[in-house]
């Protein structure tokens, strides 16, 4: 880390910066955290550099922009694939700029330039960057106000929530986990004997004299529980307490009582 | 301060407080204030604010000032109170919500057993509010009713359809951290560097 | 209804209202009022209200009518009721909310290219903060999950409408001012293409 080189995209020139300049020990983590991305990056090459975005030198910004990645790798950041992606395109840029222009190839030199697909992107990137400062303008002003707190109509309810599609993700989600645990759980405590689970075959066959094999699926249960149920109905066909038939196919077994 | 403003910042005050706003209070805002100025642009912005603003009023009762809605609009406002959509659902109810969403039809027992906890007063509420509705019964011991989701409930979560619902896995993905972040960062042995490329050039 | 009684009830529900109040509300609360009149009456009294007393100030927001404190107060109001600046969004969050509001509805792969990096985490944030909402799923292959903003973010950031935001091509005006002044050898687009080559490659 003593070249100068790696140093370099660490001195940013946005206005993040200056805002946490004086705090010390994640002064590192911040700056780093300015480049939001591959685009990122490049917009502040570009501009530290000062290159005119419509005439982008390929050679220096690849080289720059890898040596970025080597800082990245050094500091044992886990360089994730878009960042990869972005040194490919820079390289294949490049080299396309060393050929000489196809005389015979239709369109204008401006469409010609293998840079432009990558400058209208950085462009386009640039524009939503400046979105995203006018939207932390008005955040702040937003912030910056309080309504009213009260009322005396308000009536004191349980904590309620407008409720949207997401925060029914969220909560099935919540409750598959809780769900997942129990079942863990269970099975630790899980006792059942093939006797006990012949008891309460036969007790169900009572009252209903057909079942279906995938009734017993549908619940969740443990693996335990599934596999003594599975032993217990091979245990009641081999005494012929019970006929075990499909009526076609890949249907649901059906199993009925022998009368 | 020039009054004006003090009478401003006073009206501001009285506004966000959640009980009545004491001279204690404004005491511990405005150190720098003689407590006679605070007082008089007090009532002097409560004289003018009352004279002009009929919709509200601010009043100083016993523990301090407050602002308030007038006695004679009551009506109104208990009118306005009622026409609030009651869209909003309890953590139980929206939990339960999910569950009959997800897993449709769905009985009772069912419900119990994923949640873990009873929830017969959601399910009740969830019906009222037309967000489910009954599905026939089951084929099984008891024949419990089966439960699904209601037109309401795609109308109120603005879903075309069922399969409009993000996925579990959908979900999952959100969840995960993205690589490459900066938290991965390990910061040891790199102060003096920072401190060099921090050096003005 | 006089139109100056209609105007201190309007004031009165501004006030009582925990979202901002709307038109639609407004027409179930006075069945019998035009909602020319309902309007016009709502636009002259805040007019009034907020011409006369500066501590508080009543704005439309999210197609709405909201009363609050003015930021100008913002130190006194936080001295007061002892709070701390609210955290703000993210720099990641405020590009990923950037690209959503401007592109929407849009899939998670469209953030991606965009933004060139992958967003999931900063997408998780604005839902959990209700910021942006699900809108269906588009209609290509792997139906992925369209996402747009929601009345929060409206109310967020203080906007009447997504119309209020200022269009995509007022930031690239922006941009080209900004690149003119950082590289002020060529001012201008492709006319300094020779001078610029100049630069060592």
């Amino acid at each position: 880390m003593e070249e100068q080189g790696p140093a370099a995209p660490m001195e940013s020139g946005t206005a993040f910066q200056d805002e946490t300049a004086e705090e010390t020990p994640e002064v590192l983590k911040v700056k780093l955290d300015i480049f939001e991305g591959p685009l990122d990056l490049l917009l502040h090459l570009i501009r530290k550099e000062e290159i005119d975005i419509y005439d982008i030198p390929i050679a220096r910004i690849t080289e720059r922009y890898l040596e970025y990645l080597q800082m990245m790798q050094d500091l044992n950041i886990n360089v994730a694939g878009e960042w990869l992606v972005m040194a490919s395109t820079l390289i294949l840029i490049k080299s396309r700029m060393l050929l000489p222009p196809d005389p015979e190839a239709p369109g204008t030199p401006e469409e010609e330039d293998p840079r432009m697909p990558l400058v209208q992107q950085l462009l386009e990137h640039q524009k939503f960057k400046n979105a995203a400062q006018m939207l932390y303008e008005r955040e702040t002003i937003e912030l910056a106000v309080w309504e009213n707190p009260k009322t005396e109509f308000r009536e004191e309810e349980e904590e309620l929530i407008s409720a949207t599609v997401f925060d029914l993700i969220k909560s099935f989600h919540a409750v598959v986990q809780r769900f997942q645990d129990k079942i863990v759980l269970e099975v630790e405590h899980d006792t059942v004997t093939l006797e006990q689970k012949l008891l309460e075959l036969r007790s169900l066959l009572a009252l209903q004299p057909t079942l279906y094999f995938s009734s017993f699926f549908e619940r969740k249960i443990s693996k335990l529980h599934l596999i003594v149920t599975f032993l217990a109905l091979l245990e009641m066909v081999r005494l012929r307490e019970i006929l075990v038939y499909q009526d076609r196919i890949h249907s649901d077994i059906k199993i009925v009582k022998v009368a | 301060m020039e009054k004006s403003e003090l009478k401003q910042i006073l009206q501001a005050l009285v506004f966000v407080a959640d009980e009545p706003l004491t001279l204690n209070q404004l005491r511990e805002v405005f150190p720098d204030e003689d407590v006679a100025l605070l007082k008089d642009s007090m009532e002097e912005m409560i004289r003018e604010f009352n004279e002009f603003h009929k919709g509200m009023e601010i009043r100083e009762i016993a523990s301090g000032y407050r602002i308030s809605t007038r006695p004679e609009h009551h009506e109104w406002v208990r009118r306005y109170l009622k026409t609030k959509p009651s869209a909003k659902l309890s953590l139980a109810a929206l939990e339960t919500l999910a569950v009959i969403a997800y897993k449709q039809p769905v009985t009772f027992p069912e419900i119990l057993e994923i949640r873990g906890i009873k929830s017969s007063t959601a399910v009740k509420t969830l019906l009222d509010k037309k967000l489910i509705e009954t599905r026939g019964r089951k084929k099984v011991v008891g024949r419990p009713i089966l439960y699904g989701t209601s037109t309401d409930f795609l109308v109120h979560f603005g879903l075309k359809d069922l399969a409009e619902l993000p996925t579990l896995e959908e979900f999952e993905e959100l969840l995960h951290a993205e690589t490459g972040s900066v938290s991965e960062i390990t910061p040891r042995g790199f102060n003096g560097d920072e401190q060099d490329s921090a050096e003005p050039k």
